[in-house]
């Protein structure tokens, strides 16, 4: 069990005549995900390592009517218009990969995502993966392994340092989901930790914030009310000056929100064991586990 | 990117917000010579990509030309917390019978823009939001339908406006919108919104925020921040023009990673082992070499940096393009510190062959790295 | 039995303190119609005749939370944010009395009251009236009659004509509703032939169409395929030129479409009976009836 | 309000739609100059508020400056479909590949604007609908949300254009989207929009309609109206200047009435007993004694007119005033013709005892008043 993805899910890659998409679009075909065409506009009817290009979201889904997921490799400027298109097409999950999208595009195409009913995982995020079924995402898919904790971050190559810490520990991961590191991101941990402790599959969930917003209290107050399954917390950034993006264009302490001490006393105080290194997190399962 | 106010008062004016009679100066003489224009007493403010100038001494008024000469002659000299004053603005001085607040910014964790709005203006809104939180009223915008003509006046009508200054205040926040959609804002607001006392409503001020991800749609600002004219510093800049993030901090250890969580993780981590950072260097995804050596240069150029740490994990990024950025830029630096290397991930065996080739030692573990690298700036500061 | 407005309606007056607003708001309270307050932005606080006057629709609606229509008298430009707040407020029926609305405007509101499932009346209307219990709009009353007729049209006059026609001749009318004669409008003929078709107090239905669009041509389609009951039809403007807007922004032969021969002969072969001059329509109903 | 090319072409500039190069000439000479200054080849398009020109010879084309000031000169002197040419666009000849059809329109029956695209431009649209409906792609768009790239791609693609054609006419329709929306078109369409030899896309012709309602918010054209320009004829122009529908038709019978169906049922009424209407006014809802007066007078200049058929039904417009106006307009009518009177409604009453105290006769039922009318026009006649 999983959540979002798995190995039924049918998914298309926009962008997929690009370096980065056409790279990806066969890296994740290798590990096993289910690639079944790619769209880049203007280059309908050519073929990408055996995989077919439309035109369209509609003109694939015409011919491949199973896909339900698509992952964005489009530059910045035009990603807002594949994730509308996505949306617009009914696609459940539609990973955006691609960062540096305007804020103002962000807000539209998640607003209307969230009227059609569609999740978006990103933008500005390295995607999800279900290990051994599905990767839907740039991270290298070794230091995940199949098992049973579930894992939800702002972050990219962090989510990898806690990843190889678990697997290394001998705890796989029913899925693992990068949120995105911009300030304005589809998912919220809300939405995955309530996923996560629907799903059978998953014992206890990992999450890994950073300064800036407060998606991390509202998880904290989410945990507090709804979840029943161990949450462990890590939050990067404690030593960030105030006023400062560091790096991620959410991760930004301004006034008194966003601190890593004010995210780290929601979550102890909602139940969460918040761990001071990525590697305590093996430790702090074995307690739990 | 934010802009100044001068600059933000352009993009008001062409949304048909109403503003004070103005012109821009960069020489006293010039001051003068807008004063003269405008026949009034006047107020001259210092053009700075920075807060807090009013504390700073940067407003100032004067009654005639000849004072505004010396005022502006003073502010000109003046520099804002490491901005030197290059600009005035100008302004005729208001007759002001109450202050205002209108502002829109994005709400994060609605992922909507919040219109806000209070008959508290001309101090900080966030002291306002502290002290008399009911003195504020907010609206979360559809982001598709944008704000209506209703809302903004039920917004004024929250904020406590009634009758004519309802729909005065109304039309002030309509035309921002139009200033927050057309610029693609983050933070648009006036503080204060004057209105004097013949009734006349005025945008007295101006701060517009323009987000850098969409400055592909914004022409004129992009070239204005080719020109190097930001509130960015020098390295900052550096940095960005190379697709990194740079940050100054107050210690004495470079930090340089790939993937923003992971580098302040890795701040974090020099800090639980009792070191300092002096920066923060994130290289991005899919970093070249030729980056890696522009990073190790840029955090190096921080003369408090007295040992660097490298944190590489590598997924999309390659663990030997890293290296080999590394062994690249230690030939050419302009002076040599101590750089603790951690390294794993995608092609880490290649990558530890070229550093080992090149005699470069590093970990594998981050806490160890960490350790390591906190002893040697230690050392620096014996 | 009725449709749309009936005794229990409880009506707003947006822009009540306008010359007509004030005018209508009174006349239609004399006729009985549950009016129980009105807008005027920036007049809240005051009132008309006792009515209350607010500064929006939601202050109306929490003082009296049963209002479920509303009447709109409020200026061209600032008819459609009128409507907007209307339907934005959850009213069932909104009618546009408002002439001269941009039709981008129209395009927009009548849009969202779809996606809220709100009926919009006109723009550019009389508005509706059920003799005897509700009256929302402007029609001169006395010409109406409670009846078990139902009325449907796009003009003003030409209703006020048939509707005298038929009260002369002892058939009163269940509903009368003025679509409105702009090119775009809310309610068409078929949305309102369902209701008639679906209301048990209505025997039959006059439709007064004019030339241009295919609103007659639709309502012939569906009048085929759905209703049950007798149509009688009108259509003003047989003798018009091509090319020439008549009067109503919405009556215009373009092309092959909007011709009154079109729509007399789709209507004819839907089993309506078409009459040739509104003083038939006594005559044909006799026949019917 | 329809747009003279020119001014069309204006509109589409300001959207970033690329046109031929072109100047605007009002005499041969300037028309020359214009030839001279784009050296090349051109084509003189007479300028005029009505379509068919080609077909009229107002276009025509030219090798040379002094070849284009004979041909601009011949334009000038016509008059197309009773409008005399003012003004000549002289642009550069461009070398045709491919004429392709873009179009946006408002679909009634779907309260949406529909987009028209077809691989079949440079002919009639209508044609093309009915003689090769499989070569026109239409969509509907969401008038909330509108036009979205990948819908505009989308259209391209139905129509017929693949690969890099399809994102090119792509792109000139959402750019023509953006013309519909700032302009409040009913209308706008590029016909031919052109493929050159050399693959340039370029707007050939430009047409756009504007919605009168929206004239508020487009003051540029609400001043040209006002100054008489405007496709209408001078009897239409006084009547709207009054608030007025006036419509000019080939019988000998003018119609008043108040309301549009009402007075479109009366014509037919007329024609039903025989009759034939010289025009038609509407005077519209709530109309005064005054506007009645004037409905009176343009009725009557219209020189076929031998009868008038006022038909009142009096609802907001009240039996009284329309009395008041008839009377009033008898003692300044230029000449007199016989006028039948059909009132009821609202004051009846009292528009009656106005009526017989100026000795003025009316009926009560709009059939016997018909019948009565085409009487008295056949009297005319005689």
């Amino acid at each position: 069990m999983t959540i979002l993805v798995d190995k039924t899910t049918q998914v298309l890659v926009q962008g997929i005549t690009g370096r980065e998409g056409q790279f990806h679009a066969q890296a994740m075909r290798e590990y096993g995900t289910k690639i079944v065409a790619g769209t880049t506009p203007g280059k309908g009817g050519q073929e990408i390592e055996g995989m077919p290009v439309f035109d369209s979201v509609v003109e694939a889904k015409e011919q491949f009517p199973k896909i339900n997921a698509s992952i964005i490799f489009v530059p910045a400027r035009f990603a807002a218009d594949a994730a509308t298109e996505a949306i617009d097409a009914g696609l459940q999950v539609v990973t955006v990969i691609t960062e540096h999208i305007p804020v103002h595009d962000e807000m539209r195409f998640i607003e209307l995502a969230r009227r059609q009913g569609s999740y978006i995982i990103g933008p500005n995020t390295p995607g999800i993966i279900t290990p051994g079924e599905c990767k839907l995402g740039i991270m290298p898919a070794h230091v995940f392994k199949q098992g049973r904790v579930g894992l939800i971050s702002r972050s990219g190559t962090l989510t990898y340092e806690v990843a190889a810490s678990l697997t290394n520990a001998g705890f796989g991961q029913s899925t693992a989901i990068g949120l995105g590191g911009d300030p304005i991101v589809g998912m919220s941990f809300v939405n995955a930790l309530k996923l996560f402790e629907e799903d059978k599959g998953t014992d206890a969930t990992v999450i890994i914030g950073e300064i800036g917003g407060s998606a991390e209290e509202e998880a904290a107050a989410y945990i507090k009310k709804h979840v029943t399954k161990s949450v462990i917390a890590y939050i990067a950034g404690r030593t960030a000056p105030k006023g400062k993006r560091m790096g991620h264009a959410g991760a930004i302490v301004s006034g008194k929100t966003g601190t890593a001490d004010g995210k780290i006393t929601a979550l102890r105080k909602a139940g969460a064991t918040v761990i001071e290194r990525p590697i305590d997190v093996d430790e702090a399962l074995q307690k739990i586990l | 990117m934010r802009l100044f106010e001068y600059e933000a008062k352009e993009a008001f004016r062409q949304a048909g917000l109403p503003l004070p009679p103005s012109g821009i100066a960069t020489t006293p003489d010039e001051a003068a010579k807008v004063a003269r224009e405008l026949a009034c007493p006047v107020v001259v403010k210092a053009q700075v990509l920075t807060g807090g100038r009013g504390k700073a001494g940067g407003i100032k008024f004067a009654k005639n030309p000849a004072e505004t000469k010396t005022k502006a002659a003073e502010i000109l000299k003046m520099t804002i917390h490491g901005h030197p004053v290059q600009r005035v603005l100008v302004e005729k001085r208001l007759d002001i019978q109450q202050e205002i607040y209108v502002g829109i910014t994005i709400d994060r964790d609605r992922r909507r823009p919040v219109v806000i709005c209070s008959t508290m203006g001309g101090v900080d809104i966030e002291q306002v939001a502290d002290e008399h939180p009911e003195k504020i009223a907010r609206f979360w915008t559809d982001p598709v339908l944008g704000l209506r003509d209703f809302e903004a006046r039920q917004i004024a009508k929250n904020a406590g406006f009634e009758g004519r200054a309802m729909l005065h205040v109304a039309g002030f926040l309509l035309r921002l919108w139009q200033v927050f959609i057309k610029n693609d804002a983050e933070l648009t607001e006036i503080n204060p919104l004057i209105v004097t006392k013949d009734g006349t409503y005025i945008a007295a001020d101006a701060r517009l925020n323009v987000d850098d991800n969409s400055l592909f749609r914004h022409k004129a600002l992009a070239e204005r921040l080719s020109k190097g004219i930001s509130e960015q510093t020098e390295l900052e800049q550096r940095a960005q023009e190379h697709g990194m993030t740079y940050v100054e901090l107050q210690g004495n250890i470079g930090i340089i990673g790939n993937g923003a969580g992971l580098v302040m993780a890795t701040m974090d981590a020099v800090k639980y082992y009792g070191g300092s950072p002096a920066n923060f260097l994130d290289v991005g995804g899919g970093a070249t070499h030729d980056r890696m050596r522009n990073a190790l240069e840029i955090v190096i150029s921080h003369p408090d940096v007295e040992a660097v740490f490298i944190n590489i994990l590598g997924g999309i990024t390659r663990c030997d393009e890293m290296a080999r950025g590394i062994v690249d830029a230690q030939k050419t630096l302009p002076r040599q510190v101590p750089i603790v290397i951690r390294m794993i991930g995608t092609r880490e065996k290649e990558g530890a062959e070229i550093l080992e080739a090149a005699n470069i030692p590093f970990l594998n573990s981050m806490d160890a790295a960490a350790k390591r690298v906190v002893e040697h700036s230690k050392e620096g500061v014996k």
